[in-house]
């Protein structure tokens, strides 16, 4: 039954973590400002004091609204306080929501406590997660996976713990082979090469990342080792971008919702109000836009909403998945950028966080799949289309 | 607890719904877009659906079967994906029984509500709109004086649906002009009051078969027992949001119907040795506006969920408003485009869901559930 | 040197136009009305006298600005009245200016003075202007050619006295094999078969044509009957596109620009100005749309006019052309929508002329290849690439 | 007679300043953005450029080449396309040059311009910008009293280029608060001038390299004659106009540098077995941006134009700056879109134009032409 309203603890846990989000926009400025350098212990304590009792809220006994649909709503919190800081104290990464989504029990309790962060681009590919290059042997020997490759755009790849490394069993048999592994870091063979230098979230590492050699146990494979043909659903690896796609989707609306309500704030200050009785004749050309803006962040909301809510149902939301992430990154991307221009002079300054949330919120519209690759897999499947009929 | 799917008795409101607009709507949408007709027995039809007693109490002659603002999203969602100027007009006496049930005295139910629950259409209709360029409808020109023993209305009031067969106008007008929602009254008048004009049909670049008329008030003198809501008035803010939510559900309908049918047309029509739905500019039309119609329905429902639980929906309902009314335009725009030629010409459907498209963001006050 | 000042003689002309086009507004109601009744004779005569005028004034002695600006600059202002009753008066139809690009000065003189129309597109394609069905086949006996085939969305194919029609003289050759061929309806075997329905421009016929074993002259085709391969520029018939393009971009500034006067002098009535030296924080939200809209406007006739300069100068301008008409029919598709929407129960009224402009203009973004055909020609020529490596 | 082709002479300026930007602008511009600095030696050969004395009439020492909006429209579009910030600082000089060759009286050009005419770069700067977020360059808070024998200057200005080395400062202030354009003046503040403070380098989300400060005036007094124009004062908005048109100019040229960039990447990289610019979706981004970068540049052109003619360019101008400045920030987005994770990192310099792209909504007054 139609419900747009979320259960006691969930209100609680969310009111929690928007405490907490002040936290980290106090400390957002000083690690944009030092790039790769490591968060302070102290901060760190902080920060997973605040996270342990959003968990601790989240345990209370009562009714829950599902765990991806939670997870959705508090991550929103979190990024608008920092999207990337918080991840480092809850042990979040996207490696997580991964293994969360596919993993088996066992592997659950052995991964679910590391921060995990996931590896797929390498230099020779972006969008076209099907070109993968980097490959898994099964050594019957000894049953240990041997891993070779390059990985590159690793996010929060040296803070992590371990990563969720996608790597074919079978080059010649394309996307259906293309399987995750977990990689711990202390695993002999993995070797941070390189850090990014890059235009926004800065609070995380941005990593590449060599595989040589590098040997794990049979049981770091996520989901099935074998290799079946697609029926319908997502194959192999792609499985967890159904249960990524919102959780990064979520990270755009947090941070479009700071830096729209920053916005809004400032312009309270200059005695601008928001009226949402009127029509476009009664209104100033920067109320209309931030109305506009306001009605777009919800349309995204509730897109990304309802696929984390299919998500824990066991729905299939690959159509519903991709339309939020599509939908939340555009529109994220773009109401940072006008929130920066009606600042003026107090957008474009790195004194405040609009100018750095429009930095950090450009890659809503890039990771986790491109705008671009998100419209193609909505279009594919309202259109019935292969990947064939539509590249 | 958070929850977006329909339960088993809202699919089956939807499933009767999209049938019924399937086999009666749709089929005549064209001829009467062209003829500009609006069939008296498909109001007949219509009327049999029930959406009037379903939602009035069994001691004023209705079934009973409750009132949410939802369900009726739902429905009207389906009608107008049959055609909207059909479903506006068939549905227009819910313009008049809606308000009573909300805000109506109990001597006012008694004496209305019972004609809502016959055989026959009952002709009622609401007057809202005025014809001026910066038209709010938190600020009427069409004023009631409510000094003395009878009320006395005057204005000018512009699309207002049936007006030429309704039996009674649910008139909107304000005690004070520039006071904003608080002083909006609605008042209701029988069309046969002296004073009361109704002018030429209007014509319209869309809604076609919606009978619109022009109706001036001229010193018209209303007993004042025919305040709604007797001392205590309306709440004109929550007929409002119910009139967006409704509106926006019904925006929602056209535009999926543009979508759907430029989607199947994408993959039927070849062009460079494919299906054009093959090229990504094309697809792109379509996916973004598959991605806005999920949206937007969303947004209607929150808003209509809300109205549900007695919350203030003014928020909801003023940008779902505002966002519904542009996507549509641009949903329907993109349903000629990706015809293209054959768009344009009046074959194909999308050219008139292109002209009703564009209506909702002009018409407040023609649709409530 | 660069100039953005017209010749007094254009700007005479223009004058005129301009006047004229308000006549063409007091009827263009009624023929939306009636759709496919023929324009009253007395009607016609007055068109036809304000279009000797502005002729008249362009063949007074001193400078012009060149002849396909002129025709642009023109046609705007027509279209500001009407997008088509104008044409039927003119005598100038899409083929006209498709004879004036490229025929021969003996064919100019036999068909310069025939209202001439333009058939392309066939039942079997749309954007596809490649598959050309329509056979003309050579008769060397008679010398003449022999055309077969069926043509769709003939603007003006029942009102025109000829039609530019495209065919192939060689299937296997592709585009270089298509060319153009004047038959004038008087020939045998050139039938009208049916007039559509429009949603806008309905003071325009739009006809189907068929044309069997239908004779015309050798010299009736518009350019060589040679089939050479293309190298650089566009070949056969395609070529009278670089022609064409800014005419009918032209006829979208018009309208657009029609409805943005109108909206605004609407606004004006009811005491709003339009400030040009203010910024958003000054601004109500009409006020900046309309401003923006304006800007829009600007933008996209100046491509056009850039366009149309370039072929008066003999430059190659089919990236121009393209621009010019993409961003014209998309600009004003969009202007003529949101002005119906900002006058409110005004706009959407059929008492008065926006809602006509928002029928009529989307045209537009359609007729002479769709704003995604254009943009298809666009970026091949930005990228360099050929059809094969865009598809 | 219409014309939109450049002429030889412009064509010339056109690529002496394309090459200079190439090999003195672009090798240096992600270093300079890193390290948020300036060098002193690329001032002095922008300096050798002579953009100051070329304008400059003989009599005051320069080489009366004459001055044109258009030509150096023409010019900094090049300059910015190599770095803007760069180019912003090395021309600041310009920003009290040309409003004194505008509106200077006999006496203020005999007396400064002359210094523009040097072997050395001379540091002059211009104050129009304040910091809040309702700003309106018409619309000024800082205030020139003129009622005594001396100017008092009051109030704080913002986003001043090279403020810590400037000679003098041309300060922007209105006679009377909210009286629009009319009431403002410019004045010739020594840096030095007790009550001028300037404030720490501001930190801003682009144009890094260039440096912009903050500077106050509490009760600065300055005398009759660094009034602008004397009696007659300056008209704002045509030194307004002009400011548009030259940092419109630029706008185009970060939008074309993002716009070049993209392309060439998109046709290099491949994904799917092809360039990625054989997809639509790619291809659509970079030909919108490249029909904008075209409009966007005949716009400036025709602002400049008209005020090269002397005509009010205050519509053409107020226009373009809106529209460049999204245009831009549309672009550029797509620059960093179009190399999708790469255009995230600081490798490549589509984002550095993303960060200075949005600078054009903002900054207003930064330069001149």
């Amino acid at each position: 039954m139609i419900d747009f309203s979320f259960t006691p603890k969930t209100l609680k846990a969310k009111k929690t973590a928007r405490e907490g989000a002040e936290y980290l926009k106090s400390i957002s400025r000083y690690y944009d400002d030092h790039e790769h350098e490591e968060v302070k212990p102290e901060e760190i304590n902080r920060m997973k004091e605040d996270s342990a009792n959003t968990n601790k809220i989240m345990a209370e006994p009562g009714p829950n609204d599902g765990g991806f649909l939670t997870m959705v709503v508090l991550n929103e919190e979190q990024s608008s306080g920092d999207p990337m800081l918080g991840g480092a104290a809850s042990n979040m990464g996207l490696g997580n929501a991964a293994i969360g989504a596919v993993a088996t029990p066992d592997q659950k309790a052995r991964f679910g406590h590391l921060y995990c962060a996931m590896a797929i681009t390498e230099p020779g590919f972006g969008s076209d997660t099907a070109a993968v290059s980097t490959t898994a042997k099964l050594d019957t020997a000894t049953n240990e996976w041997i891993l070779n490759g390059e990985k590159i755009f690793v996010t929060a790849g040296k803070r992590c713990e371990a990563v969720v490394v996608w790597a074919t069993v079978d080059k010649s048999k394309g996307r259906a082979a293309i399987k995750s592994f977990v990689v711990e870091k202390f695993r002999k063979g993995i070797t941070l090469t390189k850090l990014e230098h890059k235009l926004g979230i800065r609070a995380s590492d941005t990593a590449s990342i060599l595989l040589e050699d590098c040997r794990i146990p049979f049981d770091n494979i996520l989901g099935s080792p074998e290799v079946k043909a697609a029926k319908g659903g997502q194959v192999g690896a792609f499985a967890t971008f159904d249960a990524t796609r919102p959780i990064v989707a979520s990270m755009a609306l947090g941070v479009a919702r700071a830096a729209l309500d920053f916005t809004k704030g400032k312009l309270e200050e200059a005695g601008i109000t928001f009226p949402y009785d009127r029509g476009i004749h009664s209104l100033s050309a920067v109320q209309k836009e931030i109305l506009d803006m306001e009605a777009n962040l919800d349309a995204a909301r509730l897109l990304v909403w309802q696929s984390a809510a299919m998500l824990d149902k066991a729905l299939r939301n690959s159509l519903e998945s991709s339309m939020g992430k599509s939908k939340a990154g555009r529109a994220a991307t773009l109401i940072c950028q006008r929130c920066v221009a009606l600042l003026g002079p107090l957008g474009y300054s790195r004194e405040l966080l609009a100018e750095k949330w429009m930095r950090d919120c450009k890659i809503n519209d890039i990771f986790e799949g491109t705008g671009q690759i998100q419209m193609l897999i909505v279009c594919r499947q309202i259109l019935g289309f292969t990947r064939d009929q539509l590249k | 607890m958070a929850d977006f799917t329909l339960d088993e008795d809202q699919k089956q409101i939807q499933d009767m719904m999209r049938k019924f607009a399937e086999k009666e709507l749709r089929p005549i949408a064209r001829d009467c877009d062209e003829e500009d007709k609006l069939p008296a027995d498909l109001l007949e039809k219509v009327w049999e659906l029930g959406f009037c007693p379903n939602i009035i109490p069994e001691k004023y002659g209705g079934y009973d079967m409750g009132r949410s603002a939802l369900n009726a999203a739902i429905m009207v969602e389906e009608l107008a994906w049959g055609d909207a100027s059909l479903a506006i007009g068939a549905l227009s006496p819910l313009l008049m029984a809606v308000p009573i049930l909300e805000f109506g005295t109990e001597e006012q139910k008694e004496e209305w509500l019972p004609k809502f629950c016959g055989e026959k259409f009952y002709p009622a209709t609401a007057a809202l709109m005025e014809r001026r360029i910066t038209f709010e409808p938190t600020d009427l020109h069409t004023t009631v004086e409510m000094e003395k023993e009878v009320m006395v209305l005057n204005g000018a009031k512009c699309l207002v649906p049936l007006a030429d067969q309704a039996e009674q106008i649910l008139v909107y007008a304000a005690t004070a002009k520039g006071a904003g929602a608080a002083a909006i009254e609605a008042v209701i008048v029988d069309r046969n009051t002296p004073g009361v004009t109704i002018g030429e049909r209007e014509k319209n670049m869309g809604f076609k078969p919606l009978p619109l008329f022009p109706v001036t008030f001229k010193d018209v003198e209303v007993p004042m027992t025919r305040r709604l809501g007797g001392n205590k008035g309306i709440q004109f803010m929550r007929l409002l949001n119910l009139s967006r939510a409704n509106l926006c559900a019904m925006a929602v309908g056209v535009s999926r119907a543009s979508n759907e049918y430029a989607i199947k047309y994408a993959k039927e029509r070849f062009a460079f040795g494919e299906p054009i739905a093959s090229r990504q500019a094309v697809a792109w039309m379509l996916g973004e506006s598959a991605i806005e119609v999920a949206g937007m329905r969303l947004m209607v429902w929150r808003t209509a969920w809300r109205l549900d639980r007695n919350e203030d929906a003014t928020r909801d309902a003023g940008l779902t408003k505002m966002y519904c009314a542009d996507k549509t335009m641009l949903i329907t725009d993109y349903g000629v485009q990706v015809l293209g030629g054959h768009g344009y010409i009046r074959e194909h459907p999308v050219e008139l869901w292109f002209r009703n498209g564009r209506g909702f963001d002009t018409m407040e006050g023609l649709a409530i559930g």
